[in-house]
């Protein structure tokens, strides 16, 4: 599955801006490109930490992976200015991915803001026989800040759903009422949902007994691959609720793992 | 250049670049990056009799060239570190440092206690900044007293070179110093982080799971370099300096400030490249800086080896 | 947005970015760039009976995000004070802080005294880091019964609002804001200084011609984040907070924190304009955060106003 | 004489690389032009401090000054890769200069390393019917570092003395060869230097009771002001050595008023 972990100067092939505050570097690191979708890299930046960022696109056959990524602080501002050409400095393939789809039954994928790209690496690497019985709902704050949106409609899914909380795209609401009905018609379906943690919260519940539920996690992060403890999370153990790593034994985890 | 470095009678390092504890988990987790046997020790994880699960999270929190952790001394426990942990290390051939931890001065001599049959293990590391819980919780470091009980209690039950590792927060660290070194310490490891809290202004509450956390990384380097030049000239034993080290420059500023050994922590985080290349560039460092290895610069910036300079106040100073 | 805060029953602030002590002179240097009515305050260099001569140089050196500096409290005394320097802040409009240091406990109590007859000083600022020299050199503020006396000595000749500057390198911080404050301190400032060294590689000495220094900026932040968490909700006299303050978040982060006022050493170096800008952009960094004032963001971050989040250990936690 | 000190943004509308090592920005600064010779700018960069940098050439009538520097560390290496059209931080101007030459002596420069451009601005800002009376002597660990001959050279100065310590340009040797020589010929001038502390100190000990002699110190600081007191220097006063501050009572003093 995943490849070994290496510290890596990846050159920059191409910077792209998505949407409003939001930019997208496609590296050259061949060792990236053959992670699992939902594992990430460790990026540094001028800060104390790197930074943890999903892949939001892989590509083997080229040796390339994304990286899309919201501007929200100091590290993602810096991140923001690199242009094609500079070099990151990565440190990845990092954690555990999401499980393959399944090849027997319905799957979804249920995104939220800046939740969306790993998803998006998820579909990209399923095999196209797969695609048709894939539903993707991409959930945004408003049409400005949704990604992807066109990446999706290009890989050949059963469906393509799109909510923005204010209605400027697709329908108003959040990624949950579309997840309820697709719940609805396709019992014991297989849920990969990536965003903020309300919604994975809400995308647990729904899912509970319903279908089987991997959500990404994010957590402040130390080391990135498993030494400091800094990522923990409440999982359930055998006495009790314990911490897990989410940058190691995660960040995908089955829904049903964790303490929400 | 030979960078060997020897810690007390029988206890020689291959070079003086420690991986610290707690940063570099059990050394299985970064050894595809950094060959735990190429440093010159690992000093694992803290490690207690029982697991403790450790604090609510977030448990790291970046602040101006540094970082607040309160990961709460999580750890499977010394058993679990001895049968899923220690093997692995040993094997690969790397000196190993087992920092200890405990609740009591009993947990503590526990540890100990189940160390000693293991083979493979360089010595022990007493991190006493470890919550008293028989004393209200106060840190057993912050007190000459328990810090001497503590390092007396582990001295007793063990016959490996004991390093004790001092904690910075204290009004007079030399007198802590003392204490443990007159308690049994072959060396001491100044230090471990600094008390420090940050605020998250969005949800209205200290940043971290557990308040108040401890800050490492560069920002404490002058806080760690003050703690060794004091102790270094105080006790008669080795010191390992820690703190803030980023650069073979900052190596070379701990040696001369008096540390035998540097142990390297948050940097990690960020360069874990960057620990060998501490070791591979140690070298022209020193040559650069005039040092013919790493023993002539230990404690080389000491007022006994100062040669009178202009800045020197004139007699009839007012 | 009114930015005014109370400090005291008859001592209020136009608002509460306050030059901190050392950094500003005695507000007339910087005056051309800040004019100090605009400000808060302005607290003044610290003055002794006497002229002090401060130590030799180098004084000050740069640290990552931080400056260790030794100036050794170098000023011309109080007499020098009140009549080349006053007069001019006053005449501005500015509020005066008139930070006292001395080598006595008796030295404090005659500045203090000197200091009485003046017109246009707001409030006396106790640097209790000042080393005693009748008891070995150690700092008046590492110990709660020396720190009280300095205190109670200056409460005894002045009618003015009392402040005493808190040190960190201190076992336990909130001993001595309790022993000040039960010697009549109106109000605690925290944080001086951090002791801490730095060795110059070439001149293989320490770095600072006093050796060891006091290490402000950035760096310290949490440490002084820390402290005013645990004073803020230890005593009942307000708390000003200092330590590395850059931007308008930190303000921000100071007053949730506890602190009802601020000062800004420092950044005052690098980004002198700064100090202005903080007053001017702080009604926009409050709003923001959804305080209506200063005064509502004070200790916003206390527990006392926590709910409960997911993050909350569940009652079953191992 | 010095104008008022302001904090301003001043665009850089040249680079050059006089040298190894070391790099010459003239910035478009009208307030900082009017400055004396022997004044400094006080140089934000990312670090806590500002760096002090002394004027390498005023222009009052094109408004613009230069700052020549040595790379020596974080913050030099940094001002090192401005650019041309790039701003700089600057507040100044800060000290107090060099007094202006004598009109009826002879004066001589007496520059060490990067303590060479303030004395180039010196001979630059003296009238030009003063200039015959003056000769520079420009110290050089070699030919490589040496900085500024060609700009001395075209003043119409007296002489230009070139002193390289292995003799790769001019005489082999320091500049007190030079100065010594000079203060034979010519007893009562007046001396101006800039340089590394052990030559200064040099020449105090030759100039005294020769000639009247100013040296520009540099010194660790702080503020740059004034309020701090960090660049605190040793000079004799009526009750014996006290500390002077070089960045407002200097940084040029008269030889005589220091403790060497
Ligand atoms: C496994 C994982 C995958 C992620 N994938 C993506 C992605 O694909 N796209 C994307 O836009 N964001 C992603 N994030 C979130 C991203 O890591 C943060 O937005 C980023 O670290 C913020 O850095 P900053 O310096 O801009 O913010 P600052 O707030 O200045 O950062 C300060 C510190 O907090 C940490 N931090 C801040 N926000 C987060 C967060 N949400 N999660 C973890 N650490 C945080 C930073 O890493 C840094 O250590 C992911 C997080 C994790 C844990
Ligand atoms: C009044 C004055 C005028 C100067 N004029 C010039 C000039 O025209 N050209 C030039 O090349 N240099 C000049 N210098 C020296 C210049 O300031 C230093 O070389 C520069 O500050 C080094 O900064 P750094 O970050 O590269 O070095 P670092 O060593 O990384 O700096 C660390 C700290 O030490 C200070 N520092 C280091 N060296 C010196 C020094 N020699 N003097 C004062 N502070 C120092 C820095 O300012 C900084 O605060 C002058 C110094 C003074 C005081
Ligand atoms: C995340 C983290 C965990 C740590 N855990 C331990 C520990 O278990 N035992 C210990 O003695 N020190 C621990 N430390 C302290 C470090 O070993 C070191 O003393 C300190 O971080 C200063 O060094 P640095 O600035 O190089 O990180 C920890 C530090 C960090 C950052
Ligand atoms: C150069 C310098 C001189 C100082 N002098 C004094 C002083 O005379 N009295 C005092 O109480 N604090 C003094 N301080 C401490 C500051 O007032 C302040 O408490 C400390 O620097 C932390 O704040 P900062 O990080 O914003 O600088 C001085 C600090 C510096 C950097
Ligand atoms: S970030 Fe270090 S263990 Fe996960
Ligand atoms: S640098 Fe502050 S007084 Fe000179």
């Amino acid at each position: 599955m995943s490849t070994r972990v290496q510290e890596l100067e990846a050159p920059i092939l191409e910077r792209r801006e998505p949407a409003a505050g939001h930019v997208e570097l496609v590296v050259e690191a061949p060792a990236l490109a053959a992670a699992r979708p939902g594992q990430f890299a460790h990026v540094r930046t001028p800060g104390t930490l790197r930074r943890p960022i999903s892949f939001s696109r892989l590509d083997p056959g080229s040796g390339t992976a994304g990286l899309l990524f919201r501007v929200v602080g100091s590290g993602t501002a810096w991140l923001a200015e690199r242009q094609a050409g500079e070099r990151l400095n990565l440190l990845g393939p990092l954690g555990r991915g999401f499980p393959e789809p399944p090849a027997d039954r319905p799957w979804i994928l249920v995104g939220g803001g800046v939740g969306i790209p790993p998803l998006y690496a998820q579909a990209q690497q399923a095999p196209a026989a797969l695609r048709p019985a894939a539903t993707a709902v991409l959930g945004a704050r408003s049409r400005a800040l949704l990604v992807m949106e066109e990446d999706f409609q290009a890989l050949g899914l059963g469906a393509v759903v799109v909510t923005t909380d204010d209605g400027s795209a697709g329908e108003a609401g959040t990624v949950l009422g579309p997840l309820a009905a697709w719940l609805e018609r396709n019992p014991g379906g297989v849920v990969y949902a990536c965003g903020p943690t309300p919604m994975l919260r809400g995308v647990a519940e729904l899912s509970q007994g319903r279908a089987e539920a991997y959500v990404a996690l994010e957590q402040r992060m130390g080391c990135g691959v498993g030494a400091c403890l800094a990522c923990a999370v409440l999982a359930h153990g055998p006495q009790g609720p314990h911490y897990r790593r989410v940058c190691r034994d995660g960040p995908v985890f089955a829904a049903g793992e964790l303490v929400w | 250049m030979d960078l060997s470095v020897q810690l007390t009678r029988d206890w020689v390092l291959p070079n003086p670049i420690i991986a610290a504890s707690g940063t570099f988990g059990f050394g299985d987790e970064y050894a595809e990056l950094v060959p735990p046997e190429r440093l010159g020790a690992v000093a694992v994880k803290g490690v207690s009799p029982d697991p403790w699960p450790g604090n609510p999270p977030p448990r790291v929190w970046e602040t101006p060239a540094g970082l607040l952790n309160s990961i709460g001394l999580q750890n499977p426990g010394v058993d679990a570190f001895l049968r899923d942990h220690l093997p692995a290390l040993v094997e690969r051939g790397a000196h190993v440092i087992v920092n200890i931890i405990g609740h009591t001065v009993e947990e503590y001599a526990e540890v100990a206690r189940r160390l000693e049959g293991a083979a493979g293990i360089d010595a022990l590391e007493v991190n006493i900044s470890c919550p008293n819980i028989k004393e209200g919780g106060m840190s057993f470091g912050n007190d000459p007293r328990s810090a001497a009980a503590v390092t007396a209690a582990v001295r007793a039950v063990t016959r490996r070179p004991l390093v004790v590792k001092l904690s910075p927060n204290v009004t007079d660290v030399v007198a802590i110093a003392r204490a443990v070194t007159d308690a049994g310490a072959d060396a001491l490891s100044c230090i471990n982080t600094v008390v420090g809290l940050a605020i998250d202004i969005e949800r209205r509450r200290p940043a971290l799971g557990g308040i108040t956390g401890g800050l490492s990384g560069p920002a404490i380097k002058p806080v760690a370099l003050r703690v060794v030049w004091e102790v270094s000239q105080a006790v008669p034993v080795p010191v390992i300096g820690v703190g803030g080290i980023s650069s073979p420059r900052d190596v070379l500023e701990f040696l001369m400030a008096g540390a035998r050994a540097v142990m390297v922590g948050t940097l990690t985080f960020r360069d874990p490249g960057r620990l060998l290349e501490l070791v591979e560039t140690l070298p022209a460092t020193l040559a650069a800086a005039g040092f013919r290895g790493p023993g002539e610069a230990v404690g080389a910036a000491h007022p006994r080896h100062w040669r009178r300079e202009a800045a020197d106040l004139p007699e009839d100073f007012v």
